[in-house]
Parts: C-alpha cells; sequence; structure tokens
C-alpha cells in the first residue's frame, strides 16, 4: 500500500476550486485502484479538508507528513495553504504538488514543491499577448481583492510593460459583492482604454460580466483562467459572456481540439469519467488536481520505489507528460513543467467556448 | 489542603501540559497542542474582557493580525528580532486598543459588537490591501523565532512540533497565572461589578470607562500574542488570522467552554481545536456538527461545558 | 434652626434644575446639609426626590444650579469621582450586581481603598492580595450590621426584595463615606424591619456622616430626621424641623393626606 | 453626472438587498432582544431552494413560494430548538447560539444542494432600463420595491396593532407581557416564522442579481447586521435608511475614491454615527430609571 | 373561590415554598404578611404561572389551575400586579395600559381606561410618554392600573403600596376596598400590615415558607405576637 495525502479547500471561500479537486483525485484513486494500481500497490488517498485556512492547513499537513506517515502531497487549493504546506513537506523532505497558481510557490525553486497550474504570471502574459495582437495598449482592470484576483492584479501589472501596454484604470471588487457597476463606470470613463481585464474566480467575474453587458461598455472583455467553466456562461447569461475571451486549458475545449493533440485522450477520458460520475460539468481546478495526480503516480511508477527523494527525482525526469492542463517537462530547475503554450486563448461564441487560434 | 481556585486551574494546566506527551503517538500531536495553547491565550483574553467585564468583541482577530504581522514585518524591516516583535506587536496592539477602546467601549451590546466587528474588519483589509507592505491574501513569511537554535545549544534538542508545544504551553501558563490573579483582586472584581451594573459601579467609585479600557487593553494584547506565536510557529502568515472568523472562533471557543472561568475558556479552545481534527473522517458534516455542537452547549450548558460540567459532578458528589 | 447654621455645611444645594422635555422635574432646589445630620426629602410621587439624587450624585447632569460638597463645586462631576470625594448612595430601582455573591457585593464597596494598578492586580503583588483581604473582612462586618451575614456567599441575584435593599445599603457605608444618600431605604420592609434599618441609619449618623435621605414611611422620617425638605411638582414647597413640615397645610394637603394629621 | 447617477442607481440596488436583510433583523430583535446572525442564511435559503425547485421543472413563481414557506418553517424550527430553551441567556450566548443556527444551516446546504454558485431569471427580464444616461437592472426595481413594502408593513405592524405592541411587549418584558395574557410563545414563533419569510423574500428577490450558493449568508448577514445597527436595531425606519445608506456609502466610495477601501468607509461611517448617536440613527436609548 | 394545599415550590435545589395551604373566598380580600424573603412573592408567582410548582394544588373556581400556562390564567380571570412593577418601560403609558386589556377588543377597554385615568390622574399626564421614565410610584400606580385593566375576578396584590406617598397609600386601599363592592376577590401581600389588615377580611402570616397563622383580620391586628413582629406597636 502507498499512502498519498491530499489538503484541499473543499469548504469555505475556495469551496468553488477545491470541491471539484476534492472529488476528482477520490475518483482517480478508485479508478486507479480498480485497474489493479501502481506497480501492484494499491494507492489508499489521506484527504483532508483545510476549508482554505492555511493554519489548519499546515495541521493536516503536519499530521499526513508523521501521523498519516504519506510518501508525497497534493493539495493547497489557494496560494495561502500551499504555502502553509510547503513549509512542511520541505523541511520533511516530502514531495508536494501544489494546485494554486501564485509564482512564488515554485520561483524561487524549493527541492520538494511541484506545483500543476499555469502561474499568474503566464496568464496574464497571455492574455496581454493577445491583447498586443489586437493592438491595444490601454486598458482597464477589475480584479478581485481576494487571494486570486488579489495576485494576479499584482503579477499583470508587473508584465503589462512587456508588452507595451498601459493599465490606466485599476479597479476592485470584494469577491461577496453584489454589483460592480461603479468601478465599471469609472473604468468605462478612464481616457482612452480599449479593453478591460476583469481577473477573478466565484461570483464577481459573473457578476462584472453582467454589469458590464448592463452599462453596454462596448469594449472587448477578458477574464481570466479562474472562470474558465461551462458555469461561467450559465452565470453571467450567455447573451453577456458573447464575446467574452480568456486564457485557458485544453479541458474547456476537448471538443474541440485536434485529432492528434497529445492532450485529447486524457481530456476527453477526464471529461467523460468525471461528468459521467458527479453529473457536474468539469473544471480547470479539478483539471489540475488530476495533473497533479497523474504526475505523482507517473513518477512512482517509474522510480519504483516509494522513498520520498526517489519520487521527487521522478517527477523531475518528468518529460512531456500530457494532462489536462497542458503537457508537462519538469527539471531540478523548472518545477513548474509547463510553458505559455498550455494555455489556449479561448473566446465564448453563441455561448460556447471556441478557440481564438 | 484545599486548593484555591486558582491554584487548581494552574496545577491542571501544568499536569496536562507535562503529562500528556507521554501519551503521544506522533509528533503532530505536538502541533495540535500547541495550537490549543495559541488559542488558549487569546481565549484566556476574551475571559478578561467578556467573561470579567462583560464587553463584547468581534473584532479581536484584529489585534492576532497585528501581532503576527509584527512578527513578519518588523524583523524584515526594522531589523529586530523577532522575540523583540512580539513585543512591539503586543504594544502596537494596546495603543491601538487604547485607541478604538475609548470611543467604543461607550457603547453597549449589540452595538459595541457592530463597531468591534468594523475595527476587527478595517485591520483585515489593511492587511489584504496593501499587498506591497503585507503580501496581500496570500500571506508572507515569518522570520524564525530561533530560541529552539538556542535550546539546542544547550543541549536542548527539540524538534520543532515539541518546541512549540512546551513554549506555547508555557506562554499559556504565564497568561492563564495572570488572568487568575486579576480575578479576586480590585481590578477583577471592579470589572465584574461593572458587568453587573454600571451604575452602581459608579457610585462606588468605579471609573467604569477606564477599567473597561483596561480590560479591553489586556485582551487586545493576549489577542497580539497569540497571533504572534502562531505566526512565529507556522512560520507564513496570511490575513485569515486577522479575519472575521477568526473573532468569531476565539468568542466561541470561550463561552462554549465557559466565559466565566480561566480554565473553562481553555477547555473550549482545546475542543474546538480538536474538533475538526476529530471530524476529519466525516469532514463533509463538519459544518452541521461544529453549528450542533455550539447551539446545544449554549442551550443546556449555558454557564458553558467544564463549569456545567464540575457543577453536574459536584451535585452528584453532594 | 440655629443649631443648624452653626456649624460647617458638608452639602450644599443650590438651585438646582432639570426637566424632560418640556417637564420641570425639579426647579430651583435648594438646601443644606451638615455633617451627622440626618435631612430627609419628602414629598408626592414624582415630585422629583429621585431625580434631584440623580442630579446631585452626578448620574444626570444638572440643567441649573449648583452642587458644592465640601466648599468644592461637584455640579457635573462623574460619580466615581464623587465617590472618591465621600458621597455614597443607593438606589430606589435596585442596582445590584446580580452574578456576584452577596459578600462580593458588598466588598466592591471598598474599591476605593482596595484599588491599585491593574499591573500589580494582574502579577498579583502582596500589596494588592492585602488590600482585597481587608477589604474582604470589612465587609463581612458590614453584612453583620446589616444582617445578612448568613448570606454571604450565595448569589445576590437569588435574594428577595428586602434583603437586597439591605445589601444596597452595605455597599453603600462600605465607601466610609462622608454624606450617605439612601432612595427609600425601607421600601419592602415592614415596621419591625423598618425599624433596625432606622436604627442603623442613627447610628451611621452619630459617627459623624451626614444622611440625605428620601422616604415615605412618616413614622421613619418623623422619629429621626434633624430636617426635612418638602418637594411637589419639582420645586421646594416646605422645609424644617419634623414638627414644623407635619403641621404645614400645604404638606398635608399635598403629600400626608388628612388622615395622616389626624393621628 | 450621469456618472454620479450610476453610482446612486448601484448604490440603491445593493442598498435595497441590505435593507431587506436588516428588516428582517427587526422583527426578532422586537421580539427577543436577540439579533438572529443566521437571518443571511435565510436568504441564502431563499435562494438556494428557488434555484432548486425551479431547476427541477417547477415555475418559478411557485419555486420561490415553496422557498419563502420551508424557510419560515426552518425559521420556526430554529426558534422552538434554539432560541426558546436558551431563553434569559446572555448577549454572547446569544450570538453563538445563532451563529451556529447559521453554520449548521450552512453545512446542511451544502450537503442537500451543492457547492456550485447558482441563479434563476430575472423576473421582468434583463434588458436594463435607462434613465438620464445611466442604467438599472428592472429586478434592482424589485429588490427596492420588496424592501419598500416590508418596510411599510413593519412599519404598521409594529406602531398601528396591538399585535405588533405585543411584540414588543414581548422582549421588553416577558414577565410581564405573560401576565397580561399574551402567549409569549406564539409571538416568538409568529417573529421568528415572518423574519425567516422576510430573509427568503429577500433571497428570491435579490439572487438574480447576486447570485446564490450555500455561502452567501454570512456576507449578507453582516452587511444587513451592519445596516440595522446603522439605523438603530430594532426599528424598521433604521434598517430601511441603514441598509440603503450601507449601499450608497459603498458605491460613492467605489466611484470616487477607492473601490479597495469602500467596505472600510461603510464602517468608517458606522463607527462615526455611532460616536455621535450610541443607538444608530433612529435607535432610542431605553428609558431607564434607578 | 382560590384554594392552595400544600403548595411547595424550588428556586433550582432550594425550597423556599414548603407546603402552603391557603384559602380565599369569592368577594374577599385575604392579606399575607411576612418578614423578607418568607416567600410572598414566591407564592403569588405560583399563582399566576411563572414560577414552576413542585408539589401541591392550586384550583381556582373550581379547576385545577397548575396545567394552565401563565397567559391563559388572566383569560380565567388571575391578574397580578407583580413585585418589582413590571411594566413594559420602552412602551408609552397608554401602551401600557392598552396592553392590559390585551385580551379585549371592545368599547368597555376605553371606558377602563379612563376609570384607570380616574384613579391615578398623573398616569393621563403621562401617557403618551415612555413608561420607564416614572418615578417608582407612578410605576407602581401603573402596575396597578394595568392589572385591573385585565378585567379580573380575582387581583393579586404585591406590595402594592411599596414606594408609594400616604396620600397615595390611603387611597390604594380605598381602591382595593373599593373592589369588593366590585364583587373582585383580591389576594393581598403587604408589608404595610396594619394597613392591610385594616382592610382585609382575613389574613395570613407567613414564615420562611410557611403559614404560621391565619385569621380574621380583626383577630391578628389584636394578636400581641403579630403586633410585636410586624407592626412594629
Ligand atoms: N429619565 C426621565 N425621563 C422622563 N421623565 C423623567 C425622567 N426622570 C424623571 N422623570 C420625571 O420626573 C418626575 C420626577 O421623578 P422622580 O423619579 O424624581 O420622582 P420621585 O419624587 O422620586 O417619585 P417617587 O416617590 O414616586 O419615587 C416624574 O414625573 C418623572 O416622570
Ligand atoms: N430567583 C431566585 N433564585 C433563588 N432564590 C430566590 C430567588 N428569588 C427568591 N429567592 C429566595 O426565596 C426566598 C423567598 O423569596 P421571596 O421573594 O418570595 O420573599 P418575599 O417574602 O417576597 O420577601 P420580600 O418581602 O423581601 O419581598 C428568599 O429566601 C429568597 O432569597
Ligand atoms: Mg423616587
Ligand atoms: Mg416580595
Amino acid at each position: 500500500e502507498v499512502r498519498i495525502g491530499a489538503s484541499v479547500s473543499a469548504t469555505g471561500p475556495a469551496a468553488f476550486l477545491g470541491d471539484p479537486e476534492a472529488k476528482t483525485l477520490e475518483m482517480l484513486v478508485e479508478e486507479l485502484n480498480a485497474a489493479g494500481g501502481i506497480n501492484g500497490e494499491e494507492i489508499k488517498l489521506v484527504l483532508y479538508d483545510d476549508g482554505g485556512d492555511p493554519n489548519k492547513a499546515r495541521t493536516f499537513a503536519t499530521r499526513l507528513v508523521e501521523d498519516d506517515e504519506v510518501v508525497a502531497i497534493i493539495g493547497g487549493t489557494t496560494t495561502g495553504t500551499s504555502m502553509s504546506i510547503l513549509s512542511v513537506t520541505e523541511d520533511a523532505e516530502i514531495p508536494f504538488i501544489s494546485l494554486a497558481g501564485a509564482i512564488d510557490i515554485i520561483d524561487p525553486v524549493k527541492p520538494f514543491t511541484f506545483k500543476t497550474p499555469h502561474t499568474d504570471r503566464m496568464a496574464c502574459q497571455k492574455i496581454f499577448e493577445d491583447m498586443k495582437k489586437q493592438g491595444y495598449t490601454k486598458v482597464g482592470m477589475i480584479s478581485g481583492t481576494d487571494g486570486f484576483g488579489a495576485s494576479m492584479q499584482a503579477q499583470c501589472k508587473s508584465v503589462v510593460g512587456d508588452y507595451g501596454i498601459e493599465i490606466v484604470a485599476d479597479e476592485t471588487y470584494d469577491p461577496k459583492d453584489a454589483d460592480m457597476t461603479a468601478q465599471l463606470t469609472k473604468i468605462k470613463g478612464a481616457e482612452g482604454v480599449q479593453a478591460v481585464l476583469n481577473p477573478g474566480f466565484g461570483q464577481g467575474p459573473s457578476i462584472v460580466t453582467r454589469n458590464y453587458k448592463q452599462l453596454a461598455i462596448d469594449l472587448p472583455l477578458y477574464q481570466s483562467h479562474g472562470v474558465a467553466s461551462d458555469g461561467f456562461i450559465e452565470l453571467a447569461g450567455a447573451d453577456a459572456a458573447e464575446g467574452v475571451r480568456l486564457p485557458g486549458t485544453a479541458l474547456l475545449v476537448a471538443g474541440l481540439l485536434a485529432d492528434d493533440d497529445a492532450q485529447k485522450p486524457v481530456v476527453t477520458t477526464y471529461k467523460t469519467a468525471y461528468e459521467g460520475k458527479f453529473k457536474a460539468p468539469v473544471s480547470t481546478f479539478g483539471g489540475y488536481a488530476h495533473d497533479a495526480f497523474l504526475i505523482l503516480t507517473d513518477s512512482l511508477k517509474r522510480a519504483g520505489s516509494a522513498e520520498p527523494a526517489a519520487i521527487r527525482d521522478a517527477i523531475e525526469s518528468t518529460s512531456g507528460l500530457a494532462g489536462t492542463t497542458g503537457s508537462y517537462t519538469f527539471s531540478p530547475e523548472d518545477h513548474l513543467g509547463l510553458d505559455l503554450s498550455a494555455f489556449r486563448m479561448l473566446e465564448i461564441k453563441d455561448g460556447k467556448w471556441a478557440l481564438v487560434e | 489542603m484545599k486548593l484555591t481556585p486558582k491554584q487548581a486551574t494552574l496545577l491542571t494546566l501544568v499536569v496536562l501540559i507535562a503529562l500528556t506527551p507521554f501519551f503521544f503517538p506522533s509528533g503532530y500531536y505536538y502541533r495540535v497542542g500547541a495550537l490549543i495553547f495559541v488559542n488558549g491565550l487569546a481565549v484566556t483574553g476574551i475571559v478578561i474582557l467578556t467573561g470579567y467585564a462583560g464587553q463584547i468583541s468581534l473584532g479581536h482577530a484584529g489585534f492576532a493580525g497585528i501581532g503576527a504581522y509584527a512578527c513578519a514585518l518588523a524583523p524584515v524591516h526594522l531589523g529586530i528580532h523577532p522575540a523583540f516583535a512580539v513585543v512591539l506587536g503586543a504594544l502596537i496592539s494596546a495603543v491601538l486598543a487604547w485607541l478604538v477602546g475609548r470611543p467604543i467601549l461607550r457603547l453597549k451590546g449589540y452595538y459595541l459588537a457592530v463597531a468591534s466587528l468594523g475595527f476587527g474588519i478595517l485591520v483585515s483589509m489593511v492587511l489584504n490591501n496593501e499587498r506591497e507592505l503585507t503580501g496581500g491574501p496570500d500571506g508572507i513569511d515569518v522570520a524564525d523565532l530561533g530560541l529552539r537554535g538556542l535550546l539546542k545549544d544547550f543541549g536542548m534538542d527539540l524538534t520543532n512540533g515539541e518546541f512549540w508545544y512546551f513554549f506555547s504551553g508555557l506562554c499559556l501558563l504565564l497568561g492563564a497565572w495572570l488572568a487568575l490573579n486579576l480575578y479576586n483582586s480590585p481590578t477583577g472584581r471592579a470589572l465584574r461589578a461593572l458587568h453587573g451594573s454600571e451604575i452602581a459601579a459608579r457610585t462606588v467609585g468605579v471609573d467604569v470607562a477606564r477599567m473597561k479600557l483596561n480590560a479591553f487593553v489586556v485582551s487586545a494584547v493576549y489577542a497580539s500574542v497569540s497571533g504572534s506565536l502562531l505566526a512565529l510557529q507556522n512560520k507564513f502568515i496570511t490575513p485569515d488570522v486577522a479575519g472575521f472568523m477568526h473573532s468569531i472562533e476565539m468568542v466561541t471557543m470561550a463561552v462554549l467552554g465557559g466565559v466565566g472561568s480561566v480554565l473553562g475558556a481553555i477547555f473550549g479552545a482545546g475542543i474546538l481545536t480538536l474538533l475538526p481534527q476529530v471530524l476529519t473522517v466525516f469532514a463533509e458534516y463538519e459544518q452541521l456538527v461544529l453549528g450542533l455542537v455550539m447551539m446545544l452547549v449554549m442551550i443546556f450548558l449555558r454557564e458553558g461545558l467544564l463549569p456545567s460540567i464540575l457543577r453536574k459532578l459536584r451535585g452528584t458528589g453532594e | 434652626m440655629s443649631d443648624r447654621d452653626s456649624q460647617m455645611t458638608l452639602l450644599s444645594v443650590e438651585g438646582l434644575g432639570i426637566t424632560f422635555g418640556g417637564l420641570k422635574a425639579v426647579n430651583d432646589v435648594s438646601f443644606q446639609v451638615k455633617p451627622g445630620e440626618i435631612v430627609s426629602v419628602i414629598g408626592p410621587n414624582g415630585a422629583g426626590k429621585t431625580t434631584l439624587f440623580n442630579m446631585i450624585s452626578g448620574i444626570y447632569q444638572a440643567g441649573s444650579g449648583r452642587v458644592v460638597l465640601n466648599g468644592e463645586d461637584v455640579t457635573g462631576m462623574e460619580p466615581h469621582l464623587l465617590a472618591r470625594r465621600g458621597m455614597s448612595r443607593t438606589f430606589q430601582n435596585l442596582q445590584i450586581f446580580q452574578s456576584m455573591s452577596v459578600l462580593d457585593n458588598a466588598v466592591t464597596g471598598y474599591h476605593l481603598q482596595e484599588q491599585g494598578s491593574i499591573l500589580a492586580d494582574l502579577l498579583g503583588l502582596p500589596g494588592s492580595r492585602r488590600r482585597a483581604e481587608a477589604a474582604r473582612d470589612g465587609a463581612m462586618a458590614l453584612l453583620g450590621r446589616v444582617g445578612l451575614e448568613r448570606a454571604a456567599e450565595r448569589e445576590a441575584g437569588n435574594l428577595s426584595y428586602g434583603s437586597l435593599k439591605r445589601l444596597e445599603i452595605a455597599r453603600a457605608l462600605a465607601l466610609n463615606p462622608k454624606i450617605l444618600l439612601l432612595d427609600e431605604p425601607a421600601a419592602g420592609c415592614n415596621a419591625v424591619e423598618t425599624a433596625e434599618i432606622d436604627h442603623l441609619i442613627a447610628e451611621v449618623a452619630a459617627s459623624g456622616v451626614a444622611i440625605l435621605l428620601v422616604e415615605h414611611d412618616m413614622k421613619m422620617v418623623m422619629r429621626i430626621s434633624n430636617h426635612i425638605v418638602v418637594l411637589d411638582h419639582g420645586e421646594k414647597i416646605a422645609e424644617g424641623d419634623p414638627a414644623t413640615v407635619s403641621k404645614d397645610p400645604a404638606v398635608i394637603a399635598a403629600y400626608l393626606g388628612a388622615e395622616h394629621a389626624d393621628r | 453626472m450621469s456618472e454620479l447617477l450610476q453610482f446612486l442607481f448601484s448604490g440603491v440596488t445593493v442598498g435595497a438587498v441590505y435593507a431587506l436583510v436588516a428588516l428582517g433583523f427587526t422583527l426578532i430583535y422586537n421580539a427577543s432582544d436577540v439579533v438572529n446572525f443566521a437571518q443571511g442564511e435565510f436568504v441564502m435559503l431563499g435562494g438556494m431552494i428557488t434555484w432548486f425547485v425551479y431547476a427541477a421543472g417547477l415555475p418559478l413563481p411557485l419555486a420561490a413560494l415553496i422557498a419563502i414557506v420551508a424557510t419560515a418553517a426552518l425559521g420556526v424550527a430554529i426558534n422552538k430548538l434554539a432560541i426558546e430553551p436558551a431563553r434569559g441567556a446572555p448577549v454572547v450566548s446569544l450570538i453563538i447560539i445563532t451563529i451556529g443556527a447559521s453554520i449548521f444551516i450552512q453545512g446542511g446546504a451544502q450537503l442537500i444542494f451543492d457547492k456550485q454558485i447558482h441563479t434563476f431569471p430575472a423576473f421582468s427580464g434583463d434588458e436594463p432600463l435607462r434613465i438620464g444616461g445611466a442604467t438599472i437592472l428592472p429586478q434592482s426595481l424589485w429588490v427596492i420595491g420588496g424592501a419598500l413594502v416590508i418596510f411599510a408593513g413593519l412599519w404598521v405592524f409594529f406602531t398601528r396593532t396591538l399585535l405588533g405592541r405585543a411584540v414588543l411587549a414581548t422582549s421588553n418584558n416577558r414577565l410581564a407581557a405573560q401576565l397580561v395574557g399574551i402567549n409569549t410563545n406564539f409571538v416568538m414563533t409568529l417573529s421568528f416564522a415572518l423574519s425567516a419569510a422576510i430573509g427568503a423574500l429577500a433571497g428570491v428577490l435579490a439572487t438574480p442579481i447576486t447570485l446564490t450558493a450555500y455561502s452567501v449568508g454570512i456576507g449578507f448577514a453582516l452587511k444587513g447586521f451592519a445596516g440595522a445597527m446603522l439605523g438603530g436595531m430594532g426599528n424598521p425606519k433604521g434598517a430601511l435608511v441603514g441598509g440603503f445608506l450601507i449601499g450608497l456609502i459603498e458605491a460613492l466610495t467605489a466611484g470616487y475614491l477607492s473601490s479597495q477601501y469602500k467596505d472600510a468607509a461603510a464602517f468608517i461611517v458606522i463607527l462615526l454615527v455611532l460616536f455621535f448617536l450610541p443607538h444608530g440613527l433612529f435607535g432610542r436609548q431605553a428609558t431607564q430609571r434607578v | 373561590m382560590l384554594t392552595v394545599e400544600g403548595l411547595r415550590s424550588r428556586y433550582g435545589r432550594i425550597e423556599v415554598l414548603h407546603g402552603i395551604d391557603l384559602s380565599v373566598d369569592s368577594g374577599e380580600i385575604v392579606t399575607v404578611v411576612g418578614a423578607n424573603g418568607a416567600g410572598k412573592t414566591t407564592l403569588l408567582r405560583c399563582l399566576s404561572g411563572v414560577q414552576p410548582v413542585t408539589a401541591g394544588q392550586i384550583t381556582f373556581r373550581g379547576e385545577a389551575l397548575t396545567p394552565v400556562p401563565a397567559y391563559k390564567r388572566l383569560r380565567r380571570g388571575l391578574a397580578q400586579s407583580p413585585e418589582g412593577r413590571q411594566i413594559f418601560t420602552n412602551l408609552t403609558v397608554e401602551e401600557n395600559l392598552r396592553l392590559g386589556a390585551f385580551l379585549f377588543n371592545d368599547d368597555r377597554v376605553e371606558k377602563d381606561m379612563e376609570d384607570a385615568f380616574q384613579m391615578f390622574p398623573i398616569l393621563r399626564e403621562k401617557r403618551n410618554l415612555a413608561a420607564g421614565g416614572l418615578s417608582g410610584g407612578q410605576q407602581q400606580m401603573l402596575a396597578m392600573a394595568r392589572a385591573l385593566m385585565g378585567r379580573p375576578s380575582c387581583l393579586l396584590l404585591d406590595e402594592p403600596s411599596m414606594g408609594l406617598a400616604p396620600i397615595i397609600v390611603s387611597q390604594i386601599f380605598d381602591v382595593v376596598r373599593g373592589l369588593k363592592a366590585l364583587d373582585v376577590t383580591v389576594l393581598l401581600v403587604e408589608q404595610n400590615a396594619f394597613g392591610a389588615l385594616k382592610i382585609a377580611d382575613r389574613g395570613y402570616v407567613m414564615e420562611t415558607g410557611r403559614i404560621t397563622m391565619s385569621g380574621a383580620a380583626e383577630e391578628l391586628i389584636a394578636d400581641p405576637r403579630i403586633r410585636e413582629a410586624y407592626l412594629g406597636i
């Protein structure tokens, strides 16, 4: 038996992200064990719900390491919980694969810490790349004040200059807010603004999108990967969401992928299994958990041992492993394993996701 | 020999802190123990404010936040040792409590609750929004206290978990001792008196405004030190420490255990810290159980868990 | 009267007045109290007696006039500062520290004597403990004086009305006041209990404490007062020694009633 | 100018939601001196149950009705099982009990429903109304109208009916209320039922604007609580004005100062108001003679 | 009309009524006297149903009263003016009175209120003010008037003369005596034993939770033990 630990935020403010992550992990373990486990050994998943509280996450990480004696940990739905967990796992020298976005988690590189999602910075770069292609030079930004939004806001501001773009309006909203017309009105009135970017997750971006339509702002609206799920279109209303662009993963456009796309099989399999089992659409976040599990099991197989150091080395030698988020190639210097190409620019057309390229 | 309640409380705590580690199957239990002590410390402050003086605060996590971020920021920006950062945080909390307390402690009941709530929200908002300084919602690293290394030089090689268990335990003992001293002291009595009737307290010469402020400041220092210990222990801190939920948690622990007594409140901290750890098997029902426990205890064991249990025990003894 | 004038005044109320939404609850009331003297304020219900007490003891802000205590103008001073200057009182509507023990209620009266710095209290310094013990002993003795020593450890909220009245007196005495304001101390007590309180008051006055008394029990008032002030509709309508006042036709009409005059 | 108008529209939209929540607090508070922190969960349930039933295929009005009735029943249950047995407990205990109830309901909702965000169609479409260069959604008018109607109803109830006074009497002096023949248990039950129904109605009206999820309750409760306290707890007028004021302050601060600190502005205003009026804008201090 | 047999009651673990036997006939005025803490208030609280009874029987107009909840007892004709006055401090004087007549919705309410104002003119002056602002004695009058608004057939009065000016005290006793003419039965607890016994038909003496003496009012007034212990003569 090989024990794998996980601490995700299945409840609390990040439940929207953590819930599909937890479900995904449980589903995958079940599937794997049904198929005979790894190298003949059964996998046991010890899963805790940290409710998004970094303090709890740290306690659970300690518990996983000291009491449950797991060989590796997946988790950390939010950056805060990930940072808490990694200080425990680094101390204990146990591999940890984070599901959160911030670049700080793997930069600077820490020996035992990896992550599956793209960094915030990459999302910003992808968006600005597209904006630059469209010829926009002045954009407005409205972000949530939660960890995701705030981190995106900071990263976007730090890379925006590289694309010759200027942020002419920078507004925020509380994730629980019910109306963002005041902020949007302000952005609308900003001098020369050509497009608007809204990094955030949860209900905020849906409301922003609705308000955007209410105010009849006729500038292009960019969202972030934080809303990359079908739920967003439903909540914002297909009408309001029409034309919204965002950087997303292959998972959202499974049907549109070219047949020779390396990610196509894995994305389709996961989507079918998840949607069949839980009767709910897949989300990018569940995909992160999927990929973390994939990387870990792949490494376990190759390591041939359940020694944490061996697993770490195996992860670092992962190469060209196709997941739902992208194709992972790790190295001792790169614990993210993705590059910009993993992101695909998507646009909502007729209430459906469409590839821009 | 008959022990005074104060001696009994301290003895109980010493025995618990010293002996339970013998039963710990793994290092993880030290972590939980340390958390209980850190929460117990904050909750002892609530006993002074709410149990003794009858004032409600739904914003005390704000002070915990200040204590925590003092430990994160002062060593980096002021170059002082983390230990002094704890003191600095406590000082800032005290001063802030004094400034904020003066106007808001004139309010009563729910009005005081909403004002203190506002204060807590302001602090957590600053911690969230001033990203350049505080790292924003994603949190910030905290320097190492360095005491563990020092002990090592003296031949005491403790694991991180063990060190924080005993260190927080010691801090809790100190905090409990102070609070217990206060109970039967003139100040403690004055606090309990103004809890009963402010007007009568004033006519017997109690400077009600000052007394309330005293209680508020002292309890703020408790919260601040508790926040500092948490930050130092975790070596990483996020604004959650100052959030509304943490304020509620403090009050709930105190009231659930028995806000009228130090031991009771610490007991409450223990129960509520353990609860989620015990409930991991039914994680889905955690909230249901927590809510149910809160309601049931308050309904059936009104004075809080420990005092009610003790009363029952004594009742059958009679 | 001349006997009164010869002594130095402890409390002097000068033209005190207050209004509540147009109602002149107390209007231009003046009188004086000297050490060791028992001065009673009587008058019909709603005459303004309690309101007068509330202004003197700093609970209400007087609208007009002055209160002079020991030569110092203390008008509008906070009650706790007045307590420091030797003023102490009981309440018509009981103000008890309900969840504290009877003894602790009384000990609280010693607050000013036992009070130290909060730091000393937190650290449990010996001085702080000593003062607390002294206060405890004194309070116990006072409870004995009002006949509550057997209830000392009971929770105060559980006492009957009459017992609470006496507890308030004990607490007020604990301040070791120069002047004691008693608002209907005998209310809810039967004739025999009233007589006990009577004695207690006389005893306290004999030790040099000035007493200002509001009471509707005329037998008691007439028996122990040195001087009586009569209020009606907030105004002082008469003043003098018991004999004079009880014969005053205005007082009989407004307050005592014909029946009383007969007796 | 149209900018200001837009901020005001934004403010009244949000403010009306807060006002509705704040009004829900009023009844229970007036009957029992309890600030029911589970009020936000009633709002959540109003939205979630409506969505659930609507998604199951029932027409929207019927779904809304079911949600309101079910929530009212839950309110009664909370009173019977949690508030009534704890009668006379101190304020902190009551805060803990109602927060406990709130956590409990939230925990139940995430099991019965799910953890996703939901909504249902606006009552009168999504086509914004244009007024003076600014826009407002028809659903906002529904919410504002709802707040005004509930306010008027409560105002009449408390000032014009004997039953309304019996509610006030019950909280003022329960013993005396029983002695004059008031069935205080019934009064409490009624108050909880109505409060919960008002909360659920708020959820039904607001969800097309605010969206809903199992966890939205506490946010509503806090803002509604703040609004009610700003206006003076227990006074319907206070709840209405307090709720709207907070909405407006937030929108204007977001519009003219800083969207980051708009919540701060609301709380600073509350602190300032309470500094000068310790019982809120319309709250009266209880006259207590000594 | 009202009989009490073997009534026991306790606060927590402490029993304060140890078996009270007492009866009041229709149209009678009966008084209970006793020292502080004897249990008089507790007795009245048991009668009006706000204090749990641990043993014994209360029968009112031939029906067992014990299972009837407090709020229904006024409907049966039992009203109380409680110790500590217990008025609705946040409501106006008029609202207090109207709530006294909570059970009734007829023209007589106005008339009864007029009577109350007649009896205590000060209440008319203060009718629109918060009752909490009234002076102690005024509140006492309000409590009494409110109890009368409930149109009781049996009135329980707990120290109605407390805190009242002598002129009003005699007036209150006159009112109580006048109730007799209206066929209202009165159970009167008084510290002013002399005044109470003078208007009462019969009296009971209560000591630490027990009835120790009873008899016709004149007899009690004449009894030397009573004179010494309660009348202070
Ligand atoms: N806070 C207040 N608000 C409104 N009116 C008040 C207030 N305090 C006192 N009053 C009014 O002032 C008048 C005097 O009241 P006060 O209590 O002083 O009378 P009192 O002489 O003590 O009467 P009693 O003998 O009945 O105790 C009363 O008419 C009362 O209604
Ligand atoms: N809430 C309570 N809890 C516990 N004991 C109580 C409570 N109320 C009264 N008692 C006790 O019950 C006994 C009877 O009290 P009660 O109030 O009935 O006396 P009473 O005859 O009305 O006295 P008084 O003349 O002083 O009003 C007293 O010993 C009192 O201490
Ligand atoms: Mg008075
Ligand atoms: Mg009594």
